[in-house]
C-alpha cells in the first residue's frame, strides 16, 4: 500500500478532476492548486494549457512553479521553455471577450454552502462583521466565467461547510438561476475535495452531495463537519487512494519542496 | 513639467488628506513600498486608497489608521494569510469605509476611468451579494441581457513603482515584464501620475535600454512626479530586478499581530533613519 | 489548435459569404493585403468588412464588388487622395451599406467588444450628424451629463499582418513597433483571430528575437490561423521591416479612375500567377 | 521684398498660430500640417509638445517628417532624438480620459459653413450622395477633445466654404451649445487658413469672419470664392507675408523636399 498524507490525498484527487486539452486559470496564491494541476500535467493531462498567474502559457513541466515566483534566475530560465506566453496584457483580456473561455479555474474559499455559494468577504453582519476575509478577488468572475470550477477546503469543518452563507462573494450551481441569468455555460462549482471527502452537486435540487470518502475518514466525521445535512450516495464509494506512481511524481517532480503544504495545517 | 525630486518633498506635497490615491501593484509584487512608508512617515491620514488586490501597502496604512475609504478586491498577503491590521480595522468598527470590488469589476472600472466612461457593465458580478451592499453597482437590462453596472474609477494620484525615469522625464519598465497591467490601470485612469523608479538614467541611456528590449511605457507627458527609491518596492518583488521579500512577508505578519509588535516593526522598519 | 497553413487554403476555409472581417492596420500601414488580393482571387463575395482607417485594402474590395456592409471611419488614399471605387460604389448606388464612425467611437466600440461589453459611450460624437444616420447610436444622459452610446464590435474574424510566429502558434511583433494598436484592437474584439507573418520561426529562436527586444504579443491560445505571406503588407508599409510603397499607391490611384484600367490592375497585380 | 508663393503665405500663417509650450496632435495624412509645426518648432514654438502620428513626441528638429514617415533608416534614427515617446498604447488612451487634454489639433476638412461645422462626409443626400469624402476619421473626435482646433483649406471656393454644410462630421463654434453639452473646454475650430485668407468667429453671433487678407489676394476674390456673405472688418487688415527668416527656415529645414505642396493644388 502506498505511503501518503492527507495533503497528498486532498492534492492527487484535485489532480485527477484535470481532463487533458483543458484550458485553466490559477492564482499565485493558492500553491496546493498550482502543484495539483502540475500534477495532472505530469501524469494524465500533458496538454493542458495552463495559464500560470495570468502570464506563462503551459510553463516547462521541469520547472517548480513555486521556485519560479520567488526565485529570480528560476524566473527568468522558465520564460523560454513555456509553450506560450501573454506578457504584455494580462488575462483580463480574455473575461467576458468574444475570444475566450476558460474551461475551469480553481479556487479555494473561506466559506461554502450546501448551494454551492462561496463567501470570501464577511462572517456575521457586512457593515460590523464578526470575521472580515481578505474579499474574494477573483473567485466570483472565474465562477461567472468558466465553464466549470473546482474547489479545494484544505480543512473542511462547521465553518467552512456552511448551511447559508452570510455573504454571496461567488454565486452557487443553481441551473435555474444560471439559464435566467444567460449563464447556463459556466456551470459554477462542479467538485469540491477536502480532506476527508469529496463533494459534487449531482443531486435533483443541486444540493451538496458526497461524492465519495477519503480512505483516510468516517462519513461520520465528514458530516460531523459539515452544519448541513449532506446527500450521501448509498453504497458510498471511497476516494481511490494516491497511486504509487502517483506519489512518486508529486514528491519527486510536481511539488519535492512540499509547497502543497503551505495552504494546509492538520487537524 | 514633470517635477522629478525626492520623495519626501514629493510625498508632502501631494498627498494630503482626502486625497484619493491609487497604488499600483498587487499580491506582493510591485508595490510603491517606499512611498508608502514616506506617507506614514510623514503621518499623513484620512486617505481614500484604491488597489486591485492589496497586501502589506494596505495593511500598514491601516495599522496606522491612515486610510478613511479603501476600495479593494483583496486586502492580504497572499500564501501567507489574513492582512490583520485591515481585518481588525473592519471587525472592530474603526470607521474605515471598505469598497468591496471583484477583482474584474475593478479592473473595468479603471479602464472606464481611463477611456472617460462615466460607468462600465460586467456580467460575472451577477448574483454577488456585492451588488447589494454596493449603492453604486446596479443591474442594468442591455439587449435582454442582465449586465451590473459599475462606477468608473478616477482618482486624484496614482503612486506606481518603475524601473528607470529619464532627465527627460519618460519612464522605462524591464523587459519581459510580468504584472505590469496592476500598474497601468491605474496610471492611465487617474488625474495625476507619480512614479517611483529604481534609477534614473540620461535620455541617452533610456534609448539604448530600449534597444536592448526595455519597454518605454511612460512619455514625459504622462508622468507627473518622479522620485528615486532605490528597491523601493520590497518586499514586494520587482522581477527580474528582485525578487519578493517572503521571510519578511512573514516576520511581518507575525509582528502585526499585537498593537505592541507592530509598533515594534514600524519603529524597527519605517521610523528608522532613511539611509537613503 | 492553431492551425498553421497556406494563404489560400486559409481563405478559402474561413472566409465565406456574410463573413463579418475586421481588417487590422490603418492608413497605409500594416494592412493584411495579400490576404486580401487572396479574397479577390477567390472571389468571394458579400462580405461585412469593418476597419477603423481604409485604404487600398477596402479599395480593391469595393472595386471587385466584395463587400455587402462596410464600417469604418475613413476610406482613402492618405496623402494622394480618395479612393475611387469606395467612392463610386457609394454614389452609384451599388447597394454598398456604409456604416460610418468617428475614429474614437470605432476604438471604443473595438474595445468594448474585446471587453465583451455589449455598448458603450463616447461624448466627442455629440453634435455630429453620425447619430442621426446611425440607427444604432443614441444619445443617453448619464451621471447629468450627455453621451452618445454606441453598440460594440464582435466581428466573427480579424486579419493581422505580423512580424512572426513560431511553430506553436506564438505571435512576435518587431521591437519598438509603431501603429500596433490599429491591429490589436480587431484582434481582440474578434470571435477568431487570423494573422499572416513575414515568417515562420522556431520556438526557440521566437524566444531569442524575444531577448533582442521584440515583442511576444499573441500567444497561440489567441491565434486561430496563420499563414506565412512574406512582404505581405505591401505595398502598405510595416516598418521597420519595410515602408510603404508610394509609388505603387500613385500608380494605383491613376488605374482605379476608370473600369478599365482598374482591371488591368488587377489582373496585373493580383491575379497575375502567384509566385510565393 | 521675400519671394514667396501662396502655398508657403498658408503655411507660415498657419505656423504663427501655434504657441510654444502647447501641445498638439496632427494625422500623417495632412503633410501642409506636419509642416506648419515643423516651421513654428524650429522659429518661435520650440517646446511645442507635438504628437507625430500619435507615436513621437517632439521629434528631433533636425529630422525631416515626412522622411521618417517614408524612409526606414530614417524611421530608425528618429526615435532615439525624440524627446519622448507614446509606443506600446496609442494617443486614444488620452481621448476623454482624465489625465490629458492636448492645447489643439490641426485638421483639413473638405467643407466648412459659415457656424464652423465642417463635413467630410457628404455632399447631397446622405444615403445617396452626389459625392461621398473620405469620412472624418478623428476630425469630429479632435474637435470636441482639444481645447481649440486650426483648419487650413487649401483652395478656398464655394464648395470648400458653404453656407451650411450637407453633414456634420465635425461641431461648430456654437458657444451656447458647447456649454449646453458640457464641452465649453473645446471651442471647436478658432482659425482658419485658406490659400486667400485669414478667417476666424470673433462676431457676436459666433459667424465666420474674414481676419486678414493675403497680400496675394483682394477681399473680392475672398468673398466670390465664399457660398455665404463673410463679416469683413473695417480697416481690412492684410496678412502680414512670410518674412526672410520663416523663408529660409520653410525652404532649407521644416521643408526641403517641398512636401507641403502635397495637398495643394494652385488655382
Amino acid at each position: 500500500m502506498t505511503d501518503y498524507e492527507v495533503i497528498d490525498q486532498l492534492t492527487v484527487s484535485l489532480a485527477r478532476e484535470v481532463k487533458n486539452g483543458e484550458s485553466c486559470y490559477t492564482g499565485i496564491a493558492i500553491p496546493l492548486a498550482v502543484v495539483s494541476i502540475q500534477l495532472a500535467r505530469m501524469t494524465h493531462a500533458p496538454d493542458l494549457d495552463f495559464y500560470y498567474g495570468g502570464y506563462w502559457i503551459q510553463p516547462d513541466l521541469d520547472v517548480d512553479l513555486f521556485t519560479i515566483m520567488t526565485d529570480l534566475d528560476a524566473f527568468k530560465e522558465a520564460f523560454p521553455k513555456a509553450k506560450g506566453f501573454n506578457p504584455l496584457i494580462q488575462l483580463y483580456r480574455y473575461w467576458e471577450g468574444p475570444k475566450h473561455t476558460l474551461d475551469f479555474g480553481i479556487i479555494r474559499p473561506a466559506q461554502i454552502d450546501q448551494w454551492g455559494n462561496i463567501n470570501n468577504s464577511v462572517v456575521g453582519n457586512y457593515d460590523q462583521p464578526k470575521v472580515r476575509f481578505p474579499g474574494g478577488a477573483a473567485v466570483g468572475d472565474i465562477i461567472n466565467t468558466c465553464h466549470h470550477v473546482l474547489v479545494y477546503i484544505p480543512r473542511q469543518d462547521k465553518r467552512t461547510f456552511v448551511e447559508n452563507v452570510d455573504f454571496i462573494t461567488g454565486k452557487g450551481v443553481s441551473p435555474e438561476w444560471r439559464r435566467e441569468n444567460g449563464l447556463e455555460k459556466y456551470k459554477g462549482i462542479t467538485v469540491i475535495v477536502t480532506d476527508l471527502a469529496i463533494f459534487d452537486f449531482q443531486t435533483k435540487d443541486s444540493r451538496m452531495r458526497v461524492r465519495s470518502v477519503h480512505e483516510s475518514s468516517t462519513i461520520e466525521e465528514v458530516q460531523e463537519n459539515a452544519s448541513f445535512s449532506l446527500e450521501i450516495p448509498d453504497p458510498l464509494p471511497i476516494t481511490k487512494p494516491p497511486t504509487e506512481l502517483e506519489m512518486k511524481v508529486l514528491r519527486e517532480k510536481a511539488d519535492p519542496l512540499e509547497v502543497r503544504k503551505f495552504d494546509y495545517r492538520p487537524r | 513639467m514633470t517635477v522629478i525630486s525626492n520623495l519626501s518633498a514629493i510625498v508632502s506635497e501631494i498627498v494630503l488628506p482626502n486625497t484619493k490615491i491609487a497604488i499600483g501593484g498587487a499580491a506582493m509584487f510591485l508595490k510603491p513600498m517606499e512611498a508608502v512608508r514616506e506617507i506614514i512617515r510623514q503621518q499623513i491620514k484620512d486617505l481614500e486608497i484604491i488597489t486591485l488586490i492589496g497586501d502589506l501597502d494596505i495593511d500598514l496604512l491601516c495599522g496606522v489608521k491612515a486610510i478613511s475609504v479603501l476600495e479593494s478586491s483583496f486586502i492580504g498577503l497572499p500564501m501567507i494569510g489574513m492582512a490583520h491590521n485591515f481585518r481588525k480595522s473592519i471587525e472592530e468598527g474603526s470607521g474605515l469605509v471598505f469598497k468591496e470590488w471583484s477583482e474584474l469589476s475593478m479592473v473595468r472600472a479603471f479602464q472606464a476611468g481611463a477611456m472617460g466612461l462615466p460607468v462600465t457593465t460586467v456580467r460575472s458580478l451577477l448574483g454577488s451579494d456585492l451588488v447589494k451592499v454596493r449603492p453604486d453597482f446596479e443591474e442594468v437590462v442591455i439587449q435582454n441581457k442582465k449586465y451590473i453596472q459599475v462606477p468608473a474609477l478616477n482618482p486624484d494620484l496614482a503612486i506606481i513603482h518603475a524601473y528607470a525615469a529619464d532627465s527627460n522625464g519618460n519612464v522605462y519598465y524591464p523587459k519581459q515584464h510580468i504584472l505590469d497591467d496592476f500598474s497601468l490601470l491605474p496610471a492611465f485612469c487617474s488625474k495625476q501620475l507619480f512614479v517611483c523608479v529604481e534609477k534614473m538614467i540620461s535620455n541617452q541611456e533610456g534609448r539604448e535600454i530600449v534597444e536592448q528590449g526595455h519597454i518605454p511605457m511612460f512619455s514625459y507627458l504622462d508622468v507627473d512626479y518622479i522620485a528615486k527609491t532605490p528597491k523601493g518596492a520590497w518586499p514586494t518583488g520587482f522581477p527580474p530586478e528582485y525578487a519578493g521579500d517572503m521571510g519578511h512577508f512573514m516576520t511581518y505578519s507575525g509582528m502585526s499581530r499585537s498593537p505592541e509588535t507592530f509598533q515594534l516593526y514600524l519603529q524597527q522598519e519605517i521610523y528608522k533613519e532613511d539611509t537613503n
